[in-house]
């Protein structure tokens, strides 16, 4: 009897791509193998999964988040190591960052995707308002103004009620350009630099700016809704993930681009989150340990990793193989990676990992300082704050 | 009463019709919006579908991507045998407190309550593993187990309310008849207490039918899987297919409303009415 | 085997003691009719009996066995409720077919079913239905039932069944006459068929006097007196007793007694100054004592000879055919009640003269108990 | 006379007939799980998933530490507030709706109940997503009905602003529930023998004195019962939030309750990974607080109050 | 004013018609008494009259006007009812207030009290509580009362407000004789005070009798009857109405018409083959006719000399004290009863003849109907 991979993911949107195309092609060189992909709902992924490996009845492969919630499980003792699997030399240690143990000795799993932040545009609309795609802050910020006085388009559309929206839309998305990407990023870390620090406190201002330019009863915005607004072509602007392609690929009868958050004044060099933000790992539980490396093996090849980024606009292949895009905007993404440097959401790892965690803060305060019910050095405060509550090097 | 038949049914129709369109109106926007194109729903949700709008994709999508005949059997049948559990062991546990004065019977009325104040989710860990030791996992009967635990206690505090407002005559005319107990129960206390009966079958149901925590982590199988668990693969993490979703919830309704019309009509009046003077 | 005997029986509702030094010994198939007030205890006594009342102190015994403890099924009564106690949600055949059909005979205690035999069943429901005229109503549901047709179902639950002791708890209050009269001639039938033991509470002196073996009179929580009918229709042990049986009640008048003699005491009537020669024992009743005289309104005549007479205005005529009540001025009581013929033609406002023979007339002591009568004759009215 | 059934001894055999069926099944699947659980607020959970033995370090933790019991304190405070919404406007609804539902010959009102009933079946996914819509600003739907009675100047983001987010979610799930007060109260109006109110009308009394001064009274065991029924209900509550403003409860917490700070606890959010210890704790504080309702309940309330048997 | 006219009422729950052709006049200050066997319809015609049951058809007038869609409040109206329908959460006293409190006069409909001054309300209610015996049980709540003391209650309720109509549904049921002859007078005196229209239903005899100036006789949903009550002991109008007034009920012997004369008919008795001439008229009777011989038990008398003879064995007695009841067998019946001295000797087993004067026969004709009698004196009964 085949034996089967049970494959447990909070990727409910991909099923159709597992089931028709992902699990077809591994099946072609392992036809032994079954591949059953089992997901659920995102809300509910962590608390399941835990559950189901406490009990022991969790799947064979388990789709990772990034960072301490892995970290975690390893620890706990329910991933494998899988450094020894071959195919894994050819991910960059960056790409296996978010994966590993704090000191970079273990990888638990196998970096799947990434993710770009960007601002995604209505082409037809900056046609018709003769607008030209924003390279600096201030160049962003009278395209902003133009939209709005034209009338007919919302600038840009993004709502505060999903809060996770405002901080990683927002915040992350335009920060690196201030703290200069992984620099800043690892010197927070460090604790060489404070969230109170100036650059912080521009980040914030930048953020505060947009309120006006966001649609009517933002607040109330929920994610899909701006997704909806965007697509139906009432917005001019979309702060984006790289995986909002898919969507508009199929919602949005108008062409749209991309282009990088735009840098301060006089800044030359540019930085992007390029999010690494689906990993793959094995329970330590499984009976199918064989099998399950076999699979994650296979992932690991340029075959496997093509198959994904091309089914899953928006979701870049994390390996070192030169693969081919299909997707116009997605390739405009993923060509940022040679203009500019490349970081990850700052508050990803070790940050988040005490109460509070910064991740949860930031969405708060990124959500008061849009909103104005925070100024920019009052959310830098509370964000540092929390932070320096139980992070030893902010102490 | 009679006032009721010259001005009052008309204030009172008033009444109870304004009333129904605040309830009802959020849920007609759900049905009909789930006869509409996406863009449709988002362009004006407030419109009726026409001949532009109307897409029946959500359906579709629904009923072709998925076993959803399996599911719904699924769905049935768990509810349906919870209830009955749910219904009949509470019953008799709510008329063992009502009626007997045991010693100790004020800390099993406690005890019996305490489901009703902890989310039984906190326990889910050791609810898994208790499962898995039982052999019963990617089973319905442990769903059937898990929900008639979960039911339990809000219907034994509900029930033992409406037990004891039975006149204490007609246990006694059926004691004196030398019925026992058992039958006393059976026959004369659980035909007398169908309104809440049925109040608490309609309670219990709702949240077995919508429940999607506990097929996720005691039957997330195929063959198990319910309604609700279901339509999950509609709400993803970033994408949300609402015409699916509003279709498969528009869907998931039936089945739920039809148990309610079958419970509901024993919400019967007076039917104590002829026993005592 | 089925006597029943109550010693000492006391009931207390918290502080309230409702029933009290209660003695009562029940032969076996003995017709016991309990009489009394509203209010004195009677239904409380009989669900006492029946197990549904706590007993607060006291024995009470059924076939040699002490029962206090057991439960009401254990005890093997059958009861007619006061309220009724129907099924709500059977028909009438269910209600009376419920007992029946249960019984240790079925699985799970009878709780599927079992018990008797349909056919036995079927028969003894109809025969029962029969005689309550109820045949028509088996299909009906209580509360589509008059007050009537659902105390006859009460009664019919209880008779179906063959219990060593029967309750009936005031079974025809809601009975027209004649049905009445015939319910009464089934229950007194089922007590010779069954020999069972039955106990029946009552406010009715027709039925109280025509069904007893005995009748206990109970009076404020004690029993006033235990007796035959006609013992406490010819010797009322007390005033309560005398009366309260017979109806319209007795008469009181109060008196002095002014001589002694050994089997007779003379009285003057506070009333008229009259004096009459009273044949009862005198016992320790003294001259100057203050005593009552008691007449029995169907024992007094208008305008005829007699020994005791009254002479007043008539206050009041109530006319029920066959006789007629006079109520007649008194100085100490509302009224004195003669009852004449029917076809008097007495009005209200007349004077009349009612008499009475000395032989019906009873005395009652200061402290209210009956004197001895010393020579009863069988005949001591002087009209009927 | 419930005490006289108990008196001799073969009676007992039945009560545990009667009880152990719905014991045995509630302990093993309910009771054993919780205190599994609950026990874990006395430990400390370890990076390797071991946990140690803290006492009641944890609980010292949620009251001491600044963060942890402001967090507490506002979940608290807004649950009361989310509790009392549902007593002030949800409760007297419901009794309403059953009073006139239970008037005698009133035409239609299976149709009535019902479809008033029907919110209170749907999943809370679809409520969420249509009250969304429906208060969204973008959309128009709130805009277009507020149009009706006059407002020309739209919907204010009610479930965006921290001074509306609680009070509009509350309103939402009375819209939801109100079903549940209505039915429990009407079944318990169903058993009002017609006779006394019928009395009451001889009296002279209208429909609603005989509500107010026969009926009422006679169902207020239901009515305490409905209301402690509330109160653990709402103390419990978590989806509805959770599905609409997700665990953070937001804007800023302002519609935080002490079911979305025990999930985000218990189970993690997002990156940050689940405390069982520290959520077994918010777990037990909320038990805690709801015990104390219900021992009110049944010692104060239900013990006073006297049921009439009908 | 408060007369009330019923026209062509009718009644029906579903298909099952429990009233039909109903006519009833009473005039204003009438006190009315319907009696019927059980289930006849007695109860659902006074709950009509309430405004407590929809009325199927025709037309219900109260003082002048037709209330056929009033409410009871508007129909100002006092109801006791058969089931008590106390209300459990309230004292005797609050019970009995009740309606009292009421009234427009209060804020929000009487809702926060209001209605009649307090001082007034205790007045009323603390008078009727002494006349019903209820002083003692003003703070119990009705689960603490006995049965006769919740019926008390009950009419208490009704009588402390003072309506234009009251309406008792046999109040007095659960009442000891003695007891009930005081709150029948009491409800006399209520009448004679108030001059309200009472309508009462009972199936007590003595209370009929003695309370009502009119009688309507129910018997299956429609009027048998309706007179004054002598009319209706005296000229029963048809075999129902002589068999359901007077107690024990009127005896009946059928026979053949032999002979028929200007104002007598000769009947021949099918019992015992005598012939009796009895002073009706004829009417459309004709000879060989069957017909059936009436006679009331009050009438007859034992080894007497009379023009009806019976002869027969005694079957049964029954002592009721003051008189006993020797029952007879009959051919048709079940048997004839005789009432007779309490002091009559005679016992089950004896031979006995029965006699009865011709005057006091009532002829029935084959469906029922009483032929006219010719000749009524008012001393037909031979002997009291
Ligand atoms: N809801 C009902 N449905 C069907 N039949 C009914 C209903 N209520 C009463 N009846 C029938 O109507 C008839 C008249 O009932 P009602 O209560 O008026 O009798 P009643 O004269 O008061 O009798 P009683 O002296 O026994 O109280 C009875 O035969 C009864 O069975
Ligand atoms: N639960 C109770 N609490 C307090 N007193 C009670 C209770 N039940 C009955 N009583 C009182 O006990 C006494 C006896 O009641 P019981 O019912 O035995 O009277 P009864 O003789 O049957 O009267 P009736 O002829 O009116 O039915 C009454 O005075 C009654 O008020
Ligand atoms: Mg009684
Ligand atoms: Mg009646």
């Amino acid at each position: 009897q085949a034996e089967e991979l049970v494959i447990e993911s909070w990727r409910n949107d991909d099923i159709d791509i597992w089931n028709k195309q992902i699990i077809p092609a591994f099946n072609k060189s392992h036809p032994d193998v079954q591949v059953r992909f089992a997901p659920t709902p995102p809300a509910d992924y962590n608390a399941s999964l835990n559950a189901k490996l406490a009990a022991g009845t969790a799947g064979d492969l388990i789709t990772c988040r990034p960072f301490d919630v892995s970290l975690d499980l390893y620890n706990q003792g329910h991933l494998t190591k899988i450094d020894a699997i071959e195919g894994m030399e050819n991910f960059s240690d960056v790409a296996k960052s978010a994966w590993q143990t704090d000191d970079g000795s273990t990888t638990f799993c196998l970096p799947m995707a990434s993710v770009i932040h960007g601002f995604m545009y209505n082409k037809e609309a900056f046609k018709e308002l003769g607008l030209e795609i924003p390279k600096t802050i201030p160049e962003f910020m009278k395209v902003l103004a133009a939209i709005k006085d034209e009338g007919s388009y919302a600038p840009m559309s993004m709502g505060t009620a999903d809060q996770w929206e405002a901080a990683t839309m927002g915040f992350q998305n335009v920060g690196p350009n201030f703290w200069n990407g992984e620099e800043g990023r690892k010197a927070l870390i460090a604790g060489e630099e404070k969230l109170t620090d100036a650059q912080y406190i521009k980040v914030f201002e930048h953020l505060a700016e947009w309120g006006p330019y966001l649609g009517k009863g933002y607040k109330a915005q929920s994610y899909p809704d701006s997704q909806n607004l965007f697509s139906l072509g009432r917005a001019a602007i979309y702060p984006a993930g790289s995986w909002d392609i898919a969507t508009f690929n199929s919602q949005a009868d108008f062409e749209f681009g991309a282009f990088p958050p735009p840098v301060p004044e006089g800044q030359s060099t540019c930085y992007i989150s390029d999010h690494t933000d689906i990993g793959l790992g094995i329970n330590a539980a499984s009976k199918n340990v064989k099998a399950a490396e076999t699979f994650v093996s296979w992932m690991t090849t340029a075959e496997a990793g093509e198959l994904m980024s091309n089914a899953l606009p928006g979701f870049f292949a994390l390996s070192n193989h030169k693969i081919n895009l299909t997707d116009p905007v997605a390739k405009e993404f993923v060509g940022w990676r040679d203009t500019c440097e490349s970081t990850i959401r700052n508050s990803y790892q070790i940050l988040s990992r005490g109460t509070p965690s910064l991740e949860n803060d930031l969405w708060n305060v990124s959500v008061g300082v849009i909103n104005g019910t925070m100024t920019a050095t009052e959310a830098a405060e509370k964000a540092q704050a929390g932070l320096s509550s139980w992070y030893k090097p902010q102490q | 009463m009679r006032t009721s038949r010259r001005f009052g049914p008309l204030a009172v129709h008033a009444l109870l019709i304004s009333y129904t369109i605040i309830a009802l109106f959020p849920i007609l926007l759900i049905i009909f919006n789930s006869f509409k194109s996406r863009k449709a729903i988002f362009k004006s949700p407030l419109s009726l579908p026409d001949a532009n709008t109307f897409d029946l994709v959500g359906f579709e999508k629904v009923l072709g991507s998925s076993s959803f005949d399996v599911y719904f059997l699924n769905s049935i049948s768990v509810t349906v045998m919870s209830l009955a559990f749910v219904l009949v062991l509470g019953a008799m546990a709510a008329w063992a407190l009502a009626e007997y004065d045991f010693p100790g019977s004020d800390f099993v009325a406690l005890f019996l309550a305490i489901g009703i104040m902890i989310p039984i989710r906190l326990g889910s860990v050791s609810l898994l593993k208790i499962i898995v030791s039982l052999g019963l996992i990617n089973t319905l009967t442990a769903l059937v187990l898990v929900y008639t635990a979960q039911g339990l206690p809000l219907a034994i505090f509900i029930l033992r309310e409406f037990i004891a407002q039975i006149p204490n005559d007609l246990k006694e005319a059926a004691r004196c008849d030398g019925v026992s107990e058992y039958r006393i129960f059976w026959s004369i206390i659980l035909p007398l207490i169908r309104p809440a009966l049925a109040t608490v079958a309609v309670f219990t149901m709702i949240p077995v039918w919508n429940d999607l925590w506990f097929p996720l982590i005691l039957a997330p199988g195929e063959d198990t899987a319910t309604v609700t668990l279901g339509i999950q693969q509609f709400i993803g993490q970033y994408v949300t297919d609402w015409n699916a979703v509003l279709a498969s919830l528009t869907l998931a309704i039936v089945p739920i409303l039809v148990l309610y019309l079958i419970f509901s009509r024993q919400l019967i009046r007076g039917l104590t009415a002829g026993a005592v003077k | 085997m089925a006597d029943i005997k109550l010693t000492d029986i006391r009931k207390a509702y918290g502080k309230n003691e409702v029933l009290r030094d209660i003695n009562i010994d029940i032969k076996d198939g003995e017709f016991v009719v309990f009489v009394g007030p509203s209010g004195c205890g009677k239904s409380t006594l009989l669900r006492m009996i029946a197990g549904l009342e706590d007993i607060s102190g006291g024995s009470l015994q059924i076939a040699g066995e002490t029962v206090n403890d057991l439960t009401p099924s254990q005890r093997k009564i059958a009861m007619v409720f006061q309220s009724y106690a129907l099924y709500p949600h059977m028909t009438v055949y269910q209600n009376m077919a419920f007992g029946l059909t249960l019984g240790k005979k079925g699985p799970l205690g009878g709780l599927l079913g079992g018990g008797e035999n349909k056919k036995i069943i079927e028969e003894k429901v109809q025969k029962a239905a029969v005689s309550l005229k109820l045949e028509q109503l088996l299909k009906r549901y209580p509360r589509e039932l008059s007050g009537g047709q659902r105390q006859r179902v009460a009664i019919g639950r209880a008779i179906v069944r063959d219990p060593n002791v029967f309750l009936f708890d005031e079974p025809l209050s809601n009975l027209d006459a004649a049905l009445r009269v015939n319910t009464r001639l089934e229950i007194a039938k089922l007590h010779q068929d069954l020999q069972a033991t039955i106990i029946y509470v009552t406010h009715d002196q027709v039925e109280a006097m025509t069904l007893a073996d005995k009748i206990v009179v109970l009076n404020d929580g004690h029993v006033a007196q235990y007796g035959t009918p006609l013992e406490l229709y010819h010797h009322p042990a007390n005033k309560f007793v005398a009366g309260f049986i017979g109806s319209p009640a007795m008469n009181f008048v109060s008196g002095t007694v002014v001589g002694k003699q050994e089997k007779a005491l003379e009285i003057t009537l506070d009333q008229n100054k009259t004096t009459v020669q009273v044949p009862v024992m005198p016992g320790k009743t003294e001259a100057g004592d203050v005593v009552t005289l008691g007449i029995r309104p169907e024992h007094m005549s208008e305008n005829q000879n007699g020994d005791f007479t009254i002479s007043s205005r008539v206050l009041a005529v109530e006319r029920l055919g066959d006789a007629s009540y006079l109520y007649l001025e008194n100085k100490n009581h509302a009224h004195i009640c003669v009852k004449v013929d029917g076809h008097s033609a007495t009005r209200t406002g007349d004077q009349v003269l009612a008499t009475a023979p000395l032989e019906a007339l009873h005395v009652f002591d200061a402290g209210g108990q009956a004197l001895q009568r010393s020579k009863i004759s069988q005949k001591h009215s002087a009209s009927a | 006379m419930a005490s006289q059934s108990n008196k001799g001894s073969p009676f007992k055999t039945h009560l545990f007939v009667f009880l152990l069926p719905a014991v045995l099944i509630y302990s093993a699947f309910m009771i054993v799980p919780l205190i599994d659980t609950l026990r874990l607020s006395f430990y400390s959970i370890e990076t390797d998933g071991t946990a140690s033995f803290t006492g009641w370090s944890n609980y010292v933790t949620i009251f001491t530490d600044e963060r942890w019991s402001a967090d507490f304190v506002n979940a608290l405070k807004n649950n009361f507030l989310f509790f009392l919404i549902h007593m002030l406007v949800q409760n007297p609804i419901g009794i309403f709706l059953a009073a006139l539902l239970s008037l005698p010959r009133l035409k239609l009102k299976n149709t009535y109940r019902t479809l008033i009933f029907m919110p209170t079946m749907l999943s809370v996914v679809i409520i969420g997503f249509i009250w969304q819509l429906i208060l969204s600003p973008i959309w128009g739907v709130g805009d277009t009905l507020v149009g009706f009675i006059g407002i020309s100047d739209g919907l204010p983001p009610l479930l965006g602003e921290e001074s509306t987010t609680l009070l509009t979610l509350s309103l939402i799930s009375v819209w939801q529930f109100v079903g549940i007060p209505m039915m429990l109260i009407y079944a318990a109006l169903l058993n009002v023998p017609d006779d006394l109110v019928d009395a009451a009308i001889v009296d002279g009394a209208n429909q609603w004195t005989a509500f107010w001064r026969i009926k009422l009274p006679l169902i207020l065991p239901t009515v305490a019962m409905v209301s402690v029924l509330t109160f653990v209900a709402n103390f419990n509550a978590f989806d509805l939030i959770y599905a609409v403003k997700g665990a953070l409860a937001g804007p800023n917490f302002s519609s935080d309750i002490m079911g979305t700070l025990f999930y985000r606890t218990f189970f993690g959010f997002q990156l940050q990974p689940g405390n069982p210890s520290m959520g077994a704790t918010v777990a037990s504080l909320m038990f805690l607080v709801i015990l104390c309702g219900v021992m009110i309940y049944l010692y104060a309330i239900q013990r006073r109050l006297r049921r009439y048997q009908l």
